[in-house]
């Protein structure tokens, strides 16, 4: 039982490490209907800009301001010389959009900054904690529950942002109707950026926790791909909702891998471990097939 | 309209341009190079590559070539996937027709996919420490060399490190394989089942699906398994996120031993100090303490011919053992050249018989500069691995530093495991196996 | 003036009917087929058989099976490579398993067995809709995939899970040189692309494209939309199981699950994508853009870079190329988000009037 | 008039419709009698679009019965109604926008195609005979609706009047024994409805098709309708002959507010 929890508390843990690539998703998503999958480029760029300036000499806080410009510029341009071209496109044209930009990041950000793997130190060791290993022989890592301060202070940032600030409040108008947003006199085009803007600062967070828990490299792109099934779980368009689902999925695909394949193994023989890469999918997939729109997203009535 | 056309025109005058270039001076010695820089392995392809193209410069720098034939080479990008690595090969296999110096696709599965092409254009294939295992067995596979040492072979060296640490006995141990899913990581399953059934321990196999950048599951299970010693094989962020994973559910390092490929500073670096006491397999030693190495730094890098971008890279695990490859690829267009003819560029076949008959020796290595840079390599038909050796080295924090002498594999139990699967092949593809005592 | 249509006057619906119902867009195609059969055959070398001519017909053909999917059928799937895979394992085992089974034979069955799992993945798409969808496609990609490496009796027991395919014989014949296995593959692919121009051009394509444009109206005329979907999940998924046959026996001759991954997938939406959605024009078009844009990048960049003295180092290089590549994409579906067949249509289009713009 | 109106074919009885908590229609009974033209008006969100989806399958009533002709219909789907003859056209147009008006009109027929999709890739058997019996008829309809100059043009591409006649144009083509037209003649001019107008006149009287129609042009529903009946917030208020309607007290409220 003792293992179970402690299988269970380590997959909700790296499930907050989910949401915070999922949240950069669902902040375009809702506000300008783009299905971003450069998201996980963005989280490679961030982080490879963080390290590439701490490279140069500057200091961590430095850096990380450094690189929340180089990732707010990235998205100006990025509304500037493809989106804004891209206007009353169908959604599928401006997802390959985005696909194209991915590619585009995946050859520009090592060029730039270099492409060896490289470590992100932020100054928490990623180790259990004694205490509570000692008295409960569980292990709850120090970095895993920084990270889950962190993706919960951005929560709350972005929560507050929204209700509080004018261009917050601008971008819900946004989400819920462009025309209306456009009759009331907000240029669609700021927003835009400025969500792109603050895409690329949840990309940031993303890319240093991610970069450093498991190193400054290519392969933070990938991170997209744990975020999918998280989306589809939680819905395109709800915060929470990525928040919940990657909890979910988190701690699913954690008890899936070790708790699955024993049974699989005295059924077929062989060795059937290794379902984590789609795990998540199928699960998604299972859970749309009763709620197609997901955990918080809004339900569509067909009109005709 | 003229947007589109004008890219075209410049295209086709490009590609003109291209095929009046054409064919290589006689006795030249060219060498294709399907390599990646870019892509998830991109930062190991630099390094690698780095080093094998460094040394065929410092051979045309140092003595202007083998016997006076200079070293060239042309380099086609392959991200590290399969059917773009094709496509290179069919492309460079073109100019490789006067001369061919051995290609290293340096990717399994490409490997796999230009093991049939390449013996039927007779172009040998080097696949130092990867690639098709069984072709060890020269006699189903003559144009396949995986030289040096074998995944299987390195298991079983594993398996004989920590069996001397364990005083000689492995009996009743617990050995975790944590592998990366898929061809590359499923090969040596075959071999360390038999060392476990030979050596009496337990084995338990725990598979990473890819790319590897979660593995919080099976590290949680590796800590309720209570293994003494984890054999690792990764590639890219696995081996970052497993020393990581390991310092979070409090695994000792130096307990985990990864394959060649999952040791290299590109892994331990970026892993911080979680990796210091981390072990690893290899079959070349890291440091600028090789007189090679130090030469090329000199010789390559002062005449500014070098190929890294970031000279710092000198030295590394990667380089040296592109090096290293490139040191065989070279000996062998060598041993090639006494017999058919000195100052002659090679054809393919010729390299083939050459890369059959290598004899690196301990006197060579040191003629070469490259004592202890490799172990000592001696082909022959039915054996195309050569060695079988490997060292253990150890992460201090900073730098790679061997632990071990050259450990030699169980070659009595896992060779008749390639003959077995070679066996296979040739019934399957209506092969008949040459007779290795009638070569020389 | 060169592309008139004017003084060719239909007079029955069946010659309005036809294939290709203007006169020089029938010799065109013929005079491309004669190419494709004869001109080729004779001239092209190794290279362009082994490494362009084969990898285009088979990406073009499993293009195509995306396109009647996603182009046709307006279902978005992001797991064409999973069901290329099904095709390849599948014609591996049945030349393996069926005593004498002949190869033709085994690639069509190799295209059932992925229509089989295509409908199976094809189910969701009754209750799912649109990005919903593709990511619930991503579950086909990795989950069978996942299948292929986990069953070593797919992979006959290989111990590593790398299959090598068999010979190829027709009528005691071996197919083994570059150009044997390119006329094979070319009419293969020229079969199925027939066929499925006719299938687009009747009520099944009419029946695809109806579901595709307005789902409630079309099942308001009569459309059943749970078999109308259903089977472009299963052409769909049969063309692209031929196509990873090809791929396997004709153009690699060795597969490991891991080769079909997703980013396989994603060269494959590309193709139809830059090529035209809903054009079987466009899916040859999108193949060999995507097909010959990275080889044309690798041999101009270093070009480039030595004309003009650039101090590119062989890795600056390897970066520009995925950088230019996907900026091309961004460009050309700013340019023209309907794709090249498009811009083919309007250069025929402007044909039609030359040199006499007016 | 010269045509004869027959019995009741289609009955509906006690219909309720709820979307969660909504409710769209209350208790409505009324019933189609054959080759009438039965037109259903009634103001704004009267519930007259839900009335013809749970004619033709859309929508599924919570309570009531549907009888047509004579026998009680199961809860069944919008491709059923279709093979029962019964066709329709939208409020907001929905045409299949990629495609040709003739493409168009061509799935209309759809239900009476019956060649597999096997014999359409390999264009052999009945794949080739029936496309082109089905495109005479389509032509048919084409010169009918006078759009013979269109044939080939996408909709897409279309002005919404002719839209509108494609629409129906695809309705046409399937030969229904009753069309659900739904404000077929919104959006146009006096001279587009003119035609529409002498469309559907001509189709009741010349195939004897019985035609279930929602207008908001009193005029025109008055000059061609038989019977009316009048929805207001998902009940019914009204129901006969047009002058019977006209002077319908509460009609006549619905229309022009209680204050009157």
């Amino acid at each position: 039982m003792n293992f179970f929890f402690e299988v269970l508390i380590g997959g909700l843990l790296s499930g907050v490490m989910y949401a915070l690539v999922a949240l950069g998703f669902v902040l375009i998503f809702k506000a300008s209907g783009v299905f971003n999958f450069a998201q996980g480029a963005m989280v490679y760029l961030a982080a490879l800009s963080v390290v590439g300036c701490m490279e140069h000499g500057a200091p961590l806080w430095l850096a990380i301001i450094l690189a929340f410009i180089i990732m707010t510029l990235f998205g100006i341009a990025t509304e500037k010389f493809v989106l804004r071209k891209l206007v009353n496109q169908p959604p599928i044209t401006l997802f390959m959009a985005t696909i194209g930009l991915a590619f585009f990041i995946e050859g520009l950000a090592p060029m730039v900054f270099g492409s060896e793997p490289r470590a992100l130190e932020i100054g928490i060791v990623d180790e259990p904690i004694e205490a509570i290993l000692e008295s409960a022989n569980m292990v709850i890592s120090k970095f895993d529950l920084v990270a889950s301060g962190v993706a919960a202070v951005l929560v709350t940032v972005l929560a507050l942002f929204f209700q509080y600030t004018r261009v917050g409040r601008a971008l819900r108008a946004v989400a819920d109707d462009h025309q209306a947003a456009l009759s009331i006199g907000i240029p669609l085009q700021h927003i835009w950026a400025i969500v792109w803007g603050v895409a690329g600062f949840v990309a940031l967070v993303a890319g240093m926790m991610w970069g450093a828990r498991n190193g400054v490299q290519f392969a933070l792109t990938f991170t997209a791909l744990k975020a999918l099934p998280v989306l589809i779980l939680g819905g395109f368009t709800s915060v929470p909702g990525a928040i919940v689902g990657g909890l979910i999925i988190g701690a699913s695909e954690k008890l899936a891998e070790i708790y699955i394949p024993p049974v699989m193994q005295s059924a077929f023989g062989g060795n059937f471990g290794g379902i984590e890469g789609w795990f998540p999918y199928v699960l998604a997939l299972l859970f749309l097939l009763v709620r197609p729109e997901g955990l918080f997203g809004e339900k569509h009535i067909d009109r005709v | 309209m003229t947007k589109i056309f004008k890219p075209a025109f410049a295209a086709a005058a490009v590609s003109l341009a291209l095929f009046a270039q054409g064919a290589t001076a006689a006795e030249e010695q060219f060498f294709p190079i399907i390599g990646y820089r870019v892509g998830p392995y991109g930062a190991n392809g630099q390094s690698l590559f780095g080093g094998f193209i460094d040394y065929l410069s410092y051979v045309n720098l140092k003595e202007g070539g083998v016997n006076g034939v200079k070293m060239t080479w042309e380099e086609c990008e392959t991200e590290y996937n399969n059917a773009k690595g094709v496509e290179c090969y069919e492309r460079l296999k073109g100019k490789a027709k006067a001369s061919a110096g051995p290609i290293h696709p340096l990717s399994t599965g490409i490997s796999y996919a230009l093991i049939e092409k390449a013996s039927a254009d007779k172009i040998p294939l080097a696949m130092v420490g990867y690639g098709r295992t069984d072709a060890v067995d020269g006699s189903v596979f003559p144009y396949a060399f995986p030289l040096v040492t074998t995944y299987q072979m390195q298991a079983s060296a594993i398996v004989k490190f920590i069996k001397d640490k364990e005083k000689g006995n492995l009996a009743g141990k617990k050995v975790v394989f944590l592998y990366h899913d898929s061809a590359y990581g499923k090969e040596p399953i075959l071999a360390l089942e038999a060392e476990s059934r030979l050596n009496k321990f337990d084995l338990v196999q725990i598979p990473v699906a890819h790319p590897g950048n979660e593995q919080g599951a099976q590290w949680l299970k590796i800590r309720q398994e209570k293994p003494d010693y984890v054999i690792f094989w990764g590639w890219g962020v696995m081996n970052q996120t497993a020393i990581k994973a390991a310092q979070k559910v409090g695994f000792p390092r130096d307990k985990m031993i990864g394959s060649w490929w999952a040791g290299s500073e590109e892994d331990t670096v970026s892993a911080g100090d979680a990796a210091k006491g981390y072990m690893s397999a290899t079959f070349n030693v890291s440091g600028k303490a090789v007189p090679v190495v130090a030469d090329i730094e000199k010789v390559v890098y002062g005449a500014g011919k070098g190929n890294l971008q970031d000279a710092s890279k000198i030295g590394t695990i990667l380089y040296n053992r592109g090096i290293s490859m490139a040191i065989l690829s070279v000996e062998a267009i060598r041993k090639a050249q006494e017999k058919y003819g000195k100052g002659k560029a090679m054809t393919g076949e010729q390299v083939r018989w050459g890369m059959e008959n290598l004899n690196i020796t301990e006197a060579r290595l040191k003629q070469l500069g490259a004592t202890n840079l490799l172990p000592e390599v001696k082909t022959t038909c039915d054996n195309h691995e050569g060695s079988g050796k490997v060292k253990i080295q150890q992460w201090d924090g900073s730098k790679w530093v061997a632990v071990s002498e050259w450990l030699e594999g169980n070659k009595g139990l896992i060779h008749p495991l390639f003959q077995a699967s070679a066996k296979q092949y040739a019934k399957e593809k209506g092969i008949t196996p040459r007779d290795c005592a009638k070569e020389k | 003036m060169l592309y008139r249509e004017a003084g060719q006057f239909k007079t029955t619906y069946a010659a309005d009917q036809q294939l290709f119902p203007i006169r020089q867009d029938r010799l065109g195609v013929i005079a491309l087929l004669a190419i494709g059969f004869v001109g080729v055959p004779l001239f092209a070398s190794e290279y362009w058989f082994s490494a362009i001519l084969i990898p285009f017909l088979v990406f073009s053909l499993a293009a195509l099976g995306l396109n009647i999917l996603t182009g046709y059928a307006g279902q978005l799937s992001l797991g064409s490579a999973a069901f290329m895979a099904v095709g390849a394992y599948a014609a591996y085992n049945f030349q393996l398993r069926v005593e004498g089974i002949p190869i033709l034979v085994t690639f069509i069955m190799a295209g059932l067995t992925a229509a089989g799992v295509g409908i199976l993945f094809g189910l969701p798409s009754l209750r799912i809709k649109g990005f919903y969808l593709a990511v619930a496609t991503l579950a086909a990609q990795f989950f069978i995939v996942w299948c292929l490496t986990k069953f070593p009796w797919l992979s006959n027991n290989s111990s590593s899970g790398v299959i090598s395919t068999q010979k190829m014989f027709i009528f005691g014949h071996e197919f083994d040189s570059p150009r044997e296995k390119y006329l094979l593959v070319l009419s293969i692919v020229v079969f199925l692309s027939l066929a499925a121009k006719n299938m687009v051009r009747s009520s099944t394509g009419r029946a695809w494209m109806a579901v595709r444009d307005m789902d409630v109206a079309a099942s308001v005329i009569g459309i059943r939309l749970m078999p109308t979907k259903l089977l472009a999940f299963a052409v769909s998924s049969f063309y692209c199981g031929v196509a990873g046959a090809l791929y396997a026996f004709c153009y690699l001759g060795s597969v490991e699950p891991d080769g079909f991954s997703l980013e396989l997938s994603f060269r494959i939406l590309f193709m139809i994508i830059i090529g035209g959605v809903g054009s079987i024009l466009g899916s040859y078009l999108g193949a060999a853009f995507i097909l010959l844009l990275p080889i044309f990048l690798d041999i101009a960049l270093p070009f480039f870079a030595n004309l003009f003295g650039l101090p590119f180092s062989t890795a600056t290089v390897s970066h520009i190329q995925v950088l230019v590549f996907g900026s091309l994409i961004m460009f050309f579906l700013i340019v023209e988000p309907h794709g090249l067949a498009r811009l083919w249509q309007i250069t025929k289009e402007k044909l039609r009037l030359w040199p006499f713009p007016h | 008039m010269s045509k004869q109106i027959g019995d009741v074919i289609l009955d509906l009885q006690n219909i309720s419709l709820r979307f969660g908590g909504v409710k769209a229609l209350t208790d409505i009974s009324f019933n189609v009698r054959e080759h009438e033209i039965r037109a259903i008006i009634g103001p704004n969100g009267a519930g007259k679009s839900s009335m013809l989806n749970v004619i033709n399958g859309v929508y599924h009533p919570q309570e009531g019965k549907i009888v047509f002709r004579g026998a009680q219909r199961e809860k069944m789907e919008p491709h059923m109604a279709a093979r029962q003859n019964i066709a329709r056209t939208f409020q907001n147009i929905a045409l299949f926008k990629g495609m040709t008006v003739l493409d168009n009109i061509m799935t209309g027929r759809i239900t009476k195609m019956k060649a597999s999709f096997v014999e359409h890739a390999l264009w052999f058997g009945r794949a080739k005979k029936e496309e082109l019996e089905h495109r005479k008829k389509v032509e048919e309809v084409i010169d009918f609706l006078e759009i013979q100059h269109i044939r080939k043009t996408p909709v897409g591409r279309l002005p919404y009047g002719l839209q509108k006649r494609v629409e129906l144009g695809r309705a046409l083509a399937a030969e229904p024994s009753m069309l659900l037209l739904d404000e077929p003649m919104a959006g146009m001019n006096v001279e587009e409805k003119q035609d529409m107008c002498r469309f559907i006149l001509d189709v009741n009287d010349q195939f004897g098709t019985t035609i279930v129609l929602i207008e908001h042009d009193m005029g025109v529903v008055m000059d061609i309708s038989d019977r009316v009946v009048v929805l207001d917030y998902g009940k019914k208020i009204g129901d006969g002959v047009p002058d019977e309607v006209k002077n319908n007290e509460e009609v006549i409220k619905a229309y022009l507010g209680a204050g009157h």
